[in-house]
C-alpha cells in the first residue's frame, strides 16, 4: 500500500509539483491523469526516488520512504517503467531482463525470467538480439518484463502507451491487466485517458501541479466530460 | 606604467596569442565539434610563416597571412575528411592530425629544420598590431554569438536534428567551423613564431591542446569573453602565484580542479551571475528610493 | 618472431595501463586524465618505500596497487563525485571531468618532480629478472609476467563485464545511468569500486613498467595517457575486447616502424593508422553501434 | 614531451620588447639612471652587484637549473668572502624560474633586463629557451652567460656567452677510447627529436668515427616518447657491433642500458654527460662499465676542479655534478669579467667577459678556453662503476 500525501517537488519551471496526493494498492490499478506538463510524471519520478521532494510524504506499507534514492526504492518492492521505456539498447534482451533483476537473488532471477518469458513469448524468441532492434511494442514488453524481474509488489508506469500504434496500446493494456491479476499493484501516469480509464480502479486528476480530483473509474467515466475539461485539449485530441 | 609594461610586455603578447589559440579550439566546440585541429593549425601556421620568411624571404605580414591561409585550408580539408566522426572520436582524430604535423616537422629536413626547428624568422610585429588582429578576429566571432546567427550556432551544437529541421545546414556550418579554427590557429602560430623568431617540433604537442582546453573551460566555453578570461588567467597565473616557488605547480593543479568542480560555466558564468545580482540589487534600490520619494 | 614477441610485450604494457582508464570511461563515463599521474605516483611511492626496505616482487606490486587505488578513490571523492553531483546532465559533466583530471594530475606530478628533480627513479626488489632463450627468442621473466598479466586481466575483465552481475550493472550504467539506478544499481558505490580497480590497475602497470624499463621519470605517465586515449578510442569506447585489440594494434604498428628503422616516424605511422581506422569505422574497431530501430 | 611544458605557445616579443627594454633601462652605458650597476657606466665597481639567474627552478629539467644555482651560490660565497672585487663589494643573485617553458623564459628574461639593478644574467639551460631569448638579449644589451643550451642559435651576438661547451666539442675522447680498445664497428642509438642528440647522432659522431676508421654499422633513431628499447636492443645485439654510442635522455638511457644487457649485448657502451649527476644510477648493475665524456667530474684532477669538488662537498655535503660546475664557472667568469674591466655596468661586464674569454681561465671544468664567446673544455672521459664515476686512463 502506497500513500503519497501533499507532495511538493521543484524541478524545472514547467514540471513543478505543489500538492499532489494519491494512493495505490496491491491488485489495483491507479491511474493519474493530467495534461502534458501538469506535473504527474515529476510526481511519479519523485516517488521512484529520482527527484528529492521539497515536502510531503511517501509512505509504503506504513514506512516513510520520502526522498529515498532510486536504487533503494527498488529494494522496497516498487519498480518503475520509465517514460519512453528507456531500454538499454546495446544490451541483449536477456541482459536487459537480468539488470532488471539486479536486486533479486540469483536463484530467483532464473525463475522469474522463466515467468517473464511465459508472459511475453516474443522476448524469449529474441532474447539474444540487441534490445535496440525490437519494435516499439516489443520494447514496452521488455520494459514491463524488466520491471517484473525485481518481483515488485507495486509497479510505477510512466506513460506506457506513449508513441505506440493503437493496436499496440491494446496489447500493452492487456498485459497490464494480466499483471494486476497476478496481484501486483499498478500506479500509472497517462495522457491517453480513454485507454487508461478502461482498466483503472481509481483515477486521480492532476492539473498545474496539484491533485484536483480523485474518484473511482466508474465515477470518472460517468463524469467523462468534466475529466476531459480538466485535462485540457491534449486529452481530447488523443481520445 | 612604462616600467611595468616593459617588464611584462611578453606576457601581454602571450595573452593575446594564447587567446587566439584558445579561440581556435573554442570555435568548433561552439559548433558542437570536438576538434583539436586548431593546435595542428598553430604548427602549420608557425612553420608556414617561418618558411615564407626564412626560405622565401617574405616580409612579416605576408608571411603571417601565408601561414594562416595554409593552416586554414589544410584544416578545412581535414574537416571534410573527418566529418563523419562524432564526440571524442573526432577529438582523437584531430589530435592524431596535430601529432602528425609535429612528426612531419621533425622529418622535414632543411625545409623545417628537423628536430632543431627553424631559427631566424624574426618578424616586425608590435603589440598594437597583434591587438588589431585580435580585435578583428574577436569582432567577427562576436557576430556569430549575436541574434539569429547566435541562435543558429547554438542549435547546431545543442540539437543538430532540430537545426536541420529548421533549415540550418549543419554539415555546412561545421565545415565552416573547421576553416575558421584553422585560420585562427594558423594566425596564432604565425604570430607566435615571428615574434620569437623560432619554432620547433616539440612545441606542437598535446600540452598545447591541454592549455587551450583548460583556458576555455575555466574561462567559459560559450563566448570569446570566456576564452579571453582563460587566456589571462593561465598566462598570468605563474606571475601571481610565483611566491609559492616550488609549490606553484601544485597550486596550479588545485586551481584548475577547483574551477572545474565549482564553476560549471567558467569564470565568465560567475561574472555574469554577479553582474546580474548587482543589477537586480541596483534596480531594487532604485525602486525603493522611488517608493520613498513618493 | 622476436619482433612479434616485442610487440606483444609492448602491447601488454599499453594494455595494463589502458585497461583501468577504459573501464571507468566505458562504464561510469569518466575520462580520467589523472590516470597517468596515478600510475606514476604509485611507482614513485613504491620507489620511496623500496629505497628504505627491500621488498619481494609481490610486496612491490602490492604497495603500488594500493597507492594507485587510494589516489584514484581520492580523485573520485574530491573531484569527480562533486562534479557529477552538481552537473545537470552527463554531457555537461564530461568536459569538466576532463579538466578536473588535468588539474588533479598536475599535483602528484609536481610533487614527484620536486622530490626527484626529474631524474629517473626505479624500484628496488629482491626479485631479479631472468633471461630465457627459447627457440632463439629472448625473453625476461618481467616480460612474461607482463604479457601473462596483460592478457589474463584483459580477457578476465572482458568476461567479467560480459558475464557477471556487477559487470552487467556497469555496462548498463555506461548506457544510461539514471535508468540503471531505477533497476537498483547504486551508481556512487559502483563508481568508487570501479575507480579503485582502475587505480589499482594503474599502480600495477606502474610497478611492472618500472621493473621492465628499469626506471621511469615523473613525466612518463603523461606520455602514456595519450597512447591509452588512442587505444581506447581505436578499440571502441565501452568495449574491453576493443581495448585489448587496440593496445596490440598500436604496439604492432610501433614495432613495425622500429623494425623498418623509421624511428622518428613512429608517431606519424601509429597515429596515422588510428586516423585511417577511425575514418573507416567511426565508432572504433569494436565500438558500440547505435542499435536502434525506432 | 620530456621537455613538457604546459604552455608552449607563446612568445618572446623580441622587437617590441627590445624597444621598451632599452627605453626602460635608460641607456645603462650612459650611467645616469640611478641603478646600482648603471651608475658606473663610466667605469668603477658598484657596492652591490646583482646577477639574475633565469633558469628552470621547477619542472622536468629543474636538475639543471637548481644544480647551476647551487654552483653559483658557492661561487658567490667565495667571491664575497675573498673580497675578490674589492672590500665591501658583494655579488647578489636573484633567481627567476622559467618552469621549463619557452614563453616563460622569454618573459622572465624580459623582466630581468627591464630591471636596472640587474647587471648580468645567467641564462636558460634549455636550447629552445636559450635560442628564443638570445636575440632578445642582443637588443636589450644585457650580458648573458648561458649554461648547457648546447644547440646552435644561442651564442649569436656580442651579448651572448656560453660557459658550458656544446657536447660535440668534448665528445672526441669517447671515440678515441673506443679506437684504442680496438673497436672496428659501432652502432649509434640516438634520440632524433632532441636537438643536441640529433646533431651529434646524425653528423658529428659518424664524422668522428670515420676519422678514426670506425665503421658505423647501424644508426637507430628514436623519439622523445620512445620508452621501450627491447626492439632496438635486440637489433643491436643481433648486429653485435664492438661498441654502441647511446645518445638518449635520462630515463631512456636507464631503460636502454638494462635492455641491452637483457638482449645479450656485451660490448662497450658510450653515452653522454646526461648520465652524470647520478641519472644512470637507477639502472643498477646494468650500467657498470658505461663510459661517457663529461665537462666536469668529481674524479677530475685539474687544480681548479679539485678545489671546486672539495669546496662543494663541504658546503652542501654531497658530490658536485656537472650542473653545479656550470653555475660555479659561469658566476666566476662574470666576477673575473668585472675585475678585468673594473666596471660593473652592463657594457663593462660585456667587455670583461670577452677579455676573460680571450685569455681563458682555470675553473671547475679545468682549463677553460674559448672559441669566440663559447667555452671549450678538455673534458674527461669517465666510467660508471658501482654507483661512482672513475676517470678512464
Amino acid at each position: 500500500m502506497l500513500e503519497v500525501t501533499d507532495l511538493h517537488v521543484n524541478y524545472g519551471a514547467v514540471n513543478a509539483v505543489h500538492g499532489v496526493s494519491f494512493a495505490a494498492a496491491v491488485g489495483k490499478i491507479t491511474v493519474v491523469l493530467g495534461a502534458n506538463g501538469a506535473g504527474k510524471s515529476t510526481s511519479l519520478r519523485a516517488v521512484a526516488g529520482f527527484h528529492k521532494p521539497r515536502s510531503g510524504s511517501v509512505v509504503l506499507d506504513g514506512e516513510t520512504i520520502t526522498g529515498l534514492p532510486a536504487h533503494k526504492v527498488v529494494r522496497r518492492g516498487m519498480a518503475l517503467v520509465p517514460e519512453g521505456r528507456k531500454i538499454f539498447f546495446p544490451l541483449s534482451v536477456e541482459e536487459n531482463l537480468r539488470i532488471g533483476g539486479y536486486t533479486a537473488s540469483r536463484s530467483k532471477v532464473e525463475k522469474t525470467m522463466g515467468e517473464v518469458y511465459d508472459t511475453f513469448p516474443i522476448l524469449k524468441d529474441r532474447r539474444h538480439s540487441a534490445a535496440g532492434l525490437l519494435s516499439g511494442g516489443e520494447q514496452q514488453m521488455l520494459a514491463f518484463g524488466r520491471a517484473l524481474m525485481s518481483q515488485p509488489r507495486l509497479m510505477l508506469m510512466d506513460e506506457p502507451s506513449m508513441g505506440l500504434a493503437p493496436t499496440m496500446v491494446e496489447t500493452v493494456m492487456a498485459s497490464v491487466k494480466g499483471m494486476v491479476d497476478k496481484g501486483i499493484g499498478i500506479l500509472m501516469v497517462e495522457q491517453n485517458a480513454d485507454a487508461a480509464l478502461e482498466l483503472a480502479d481509481t483515477v486521480v486528476v492532476v492539473t498545474r501541479g496539484e491533485t484536483v480530483w480523485t474518484g473511482t473509474a466508474a465515477q470518472a467515466r460517468s463524469d467523462k466530460k468534466i475529466v476531459h475539461a480538466m485535462l485540457g485539449e491534449a486529452a481530447l485530441d488523443d481520445a | 606604467m612604462s616600467t611595468w609594461y616593459a617588464m611584462n610586455v611578453v606576457l601581454v603578447q602571450t595573452t593575446l596569442t594564447t587567446l587566439l589559440l584558445a579561440l581556435s579550439i573554442q570555435v568548433p566546440l561552439r559548433f558542437g565539434v570536438f576538434s583539436f585541429a586548431g593546435v595542428g593549425a598553430f604548427g602549420i601556421g608557425g612553420y608556414g610563416s617561418a618558411i615564407a620568411m626564412v626560405h622565401l624571404g617574405w616580409s612579416t605580414w605576408p608571411a603571417v597571412a601565408f601561414g594562416a591561409v595554409v593552416a586554414g585550408l589544410v584544416v578545412f580539408l581535414l574537416g571534410l575528411v573527418v566529418q563523419r566522426l562524432t564526440g571524442l572520436y573526432m577529438g582523437m582524430a584531430t589530435i592524431a592530425f596535430t601529432l602528425i604535423v609535429s612528426v612531419l616537422a621533425v622529418n622535414g629536413g632543411d625545409l623545417t629544420g628537423g628536430a632543431m626547428g627553424l631559427y631566424g624568422a624574426l618578424g616586425e610585429i608590435s603589440v598594437l598590431q597583434i591587438l588589431l588582429v585580435v580585435l578583428l578576429v574577436v569582432a567577427l566571432l562576436h557576430l556569430t554569438e549575436l541574434g539569429g546567427m547566435g541562435r543558429r550556432v547554438d542549435a547546431v551544437r545543442d540539437d543538430p536534428e532540430l537545426a536541420n529541421a529548421l533549415g540550418v545546414d549543419v554539415v555546412r556550418y561545421r565545415q565552416f567551423s573547421f576553416l575558421v579554427s584553422g585560420l585562427i590557429g594558423g594566425l596564432a602560430g604565425a604570430i607566435t613564431t615571428l615574434l620569437r623568431s623560432t619554432i620547433t617540433p616539440a612545441e606542437v604537442n598535446f600540452h598545447l591542446v591541454i592549455l587551450a582546453l583548460t583556458a576555455i573551460v575555466v574561462g567559459g566555453s560559450r563566448s570569446w569573453v570566456g576564452a579571453l578570461i582563460g587566456a589571462v588567467i593561465f598566462v598570468w597565473l605563474p606571475t601571481w602565484i610565483g611566491f609559492l616557488a616550488e609549490w606553484e605547480r601544485v597550486a596550479y593543479g588545485v586551481i584548475v580542479a577547483v574551477a572545474a568542480i565549482y564553476l560549471p560555466l567558467g569564470v565568465l558564468g560567475v561574472a555574469k551571475d554577479l553582474w546580474h545580482r548587482f543589477r537586480t540589487r541596483e534596480e531594487r534600490a532604485r525602486v525603493a528610493a522611488l517608493a520613498k520619494e513618493s | 618472431m622476436q619482433d612479434v614477441l616485442n610487440a606483444t610485450t609492448l602491447g601488454s604494457i599499453y594494455l595494463l595501463f589502458a585497461l583501468g582508464m577504459a573501464l571507468v570511461w566505458g562504464t561510469i563515463g569518466i575520462l580520467n586524465f589523472a590516470h597517468g599521474a596515478t600510475f606514476m605516483f604509485a611507482a614513485f611511492i613504491g620507489h620511496l618505500v623500496t629505497a628504505r626496505v627491500e621488498l619481494p616482487l609481490l610486496g612491490v606490486i602490492a604497495v603500488a596497487v594500493l597507492v594507485g587505488a587510494l589516489i584514484s578513490v581520492l580523485t573520485q571523492l574530491l573531484a569527480f563525485q562533486p562534479i557529477l553531483k552538481r552537473a545537470k546532465n552527463r554531457h555537461a559533466a564530461e568536459l569538466r571531468i576532463l579538466i578536473a583530471g588535468i588539474g588533479v594530475a598536475a599535483i602528484p606530478l609536481a610533487i614527484a618532480q620536486r622530490q626527484t628533480r626529474s631524474t629517473p627513479f626505479g624500484l628496488r626488489s629482491s626479485y631479479s629478472p631472468q633471461v630465457y632463450e627459447v627457440f632463439g627468442l629472448r625473453i625476461t621473466t618481467t616480460a612474461i609476467i607482463i604479457i601473462v598479466l596483460g592478457l589474463v586481466i584483459g580477457i578476465g575483465m572482458t568476461l567479467w563485464l560480459r558475464r557477471s552481475r556487477h559487470g552487467l550493472a556497469l555496462r548498463a550504467l555506461g548506457v544510461d545511468a539514471e535508468t540503471s539506478a531505477g533497476m537498483g544499481v547504486n551508481r556512487t558505490t559502483l563508481a568508487f569500486g570501479t575507480m579503485a580497480v582502475a587505480g589499482g590497475l594503474a599502480g600495477l602497470a606502474g610497478a611492472l613498467l618500472t621493473l621492465q624499463l628499469g626506471a621511469i621519470a615523473p613525466e612518463t605517465g603523461d606520455q602514456l595517457i595519450i597512447k591509452a586515449f588512442a587505444i581506447i578510442v581505436l578499440g571502441g569506447l565501452g568495449s574491453m575486447a576493443g581495448t585489448v585489440i587496440g593496445a596490440y594494434v598500436l604496439a604492432g604498428a610501433e614495432t613495425l616502424v622500429l623494425v623498418m628503422n623509421w624511428g622518428t616516424w613512429v608517431d606519424a605511422v601509429s597515429f596515422g593508422l588510428i586516423f585511417l581506422i577511425l575514418l573507416a569505422r567511426p565508432q572504433g574497431l569494436l565500438g558500440r553501434k547505435e542499435v536502434r530501430r525506432t | 614531451m620530456n621537455r613538457g611544458r604546459m604552455r608552449t605557445n607563446v612568445l618572446a616579443g623580441l622587437a617590441v620588447a627590445a624597444v621598451f627594454t632599452t627605453a626602460a633601462c635608460g641607456g645603462n652605458d650612459g650611467g645616469d639612471n640611478g641603478g646600482a650597476s648603471g651608475d658606473n657606466g663610466d667605469g668603477g665597481i658598484a657596492e652591490t652587484i646583482t646577477i639574475a639567474q633565469v633558469q628552470d627552478q621547477t619542472g622536468p629539467v629543474s636538475y639543471a637549473g637548481v644544480g647551476a644555482k647551487e654552483g653559483a651560490e658557492l661561487a658567490i660565497e667565495e667571491i664575497n668572502e675573498e673580497g675578490f672585487l674589492g672590500d665591501g663589494v658583494t655579488i647578489e643573485m636573484e633567481e627567476l624560474d622559467t618552469g621549463g617553458e619557452i614563453e616563460r623564459a622569454a618573459s622572465e628574461m624580459n623582466k630581468a633586463m627591464a630591471d636596472p639593478n640587474v647587471s648580468a644574467i645567467i641564462g636558460p639551460t634549455q636550447s629552445q629557451q636559450a635560442a628564443t631569448v638570445a636575440p632578445l638579449v642582443g637588443r636589450g644589451e644585457v650580458p648573458t652567460v648561458f649554461t648547457q643550451a648546447g644547440s646552435e642559435g644561442v651564442v649569436v651576438n656580442d651579448w651572448t656567452f656560453r660557459a658550458t661547451p656544446p657536447m660535440e666539442s668534448y665528445y672526441e675522447p669517447a671515440l678515441d677510447y673506443l679506437e684504442e680498445q680496438g673497436a672496428e664497428t659501432v652502432s649509434v642509438l640516438y634520440n632524433a627529436t632532441f636537438p643536441t642528440f640529433a646533431l651529434l647522432g646524425e653528423d658529428d659522431v659518424p664524422a668522428m668515427a670515420e676519422e678514426r676508421g670506425l665503421e658505423v654499422v647501424q644508426s637507430l633513431a628514436v623519439q622523445m616518447t620512445t620508452q621501450d628499447f627491447a626492439g632496438q636492443s635486440q637489433q643491436i645485439a643481433r648486429e653485435n657491433p664492438d661498441a654502441v654510442v647511446m645518445l638518449l635522455i635520462a630515463p631512456q638511457s636507464v631503460t636502454a642500458m638494462k635492455q641491452l644487457g637483457t638482449a645479450g649485448y656485451e660490448g662497450q657502451v658510450s653515452a653522454t654527460s646526461v648520465q652524470a649527476a647520478g641519472n644512470i644510477a637507477a639502472a643498477g648493475d646494468a650500467a657498470n662499465g658505461l663510459i661517457y665524456p663529461v665537462p666536469y667530474s668529481t674524479a677530475m684532477e685539474a687544480e681548479g676542479s679539485v678545489a671546486f669538488t672539495e669546496a662543494f662537498e663541504e658546503k652542501f655535503g654531497k658530490d658536485a655534478n656537472p650542473y653545479n660546475a656550470d653555475g660555479y664557472d659561469a658566476m666566476w667568469w662574470i666576477a673575473r669579467a668585472i675585475e678585468a674591466s673594473g666596471d660593473s655596468s652592463r657594457e663593462g661586464i660585456r667587455e670583461g667577459l670577452e677579455q676573460v674569454a680571450s685569455e681563458g681561465y682555470s675553473g671547475a671544468m679545468g682549463d677553460v678556453t674559448f672559441e669566440g664567446n663559447d667555452a671549450r673544455v678538455p673534458g674527461a672521459l669517465v666510467r660508471w662503476e658501482d654507483g661512482a664515476e672513475t676517470l678512464v686512463q
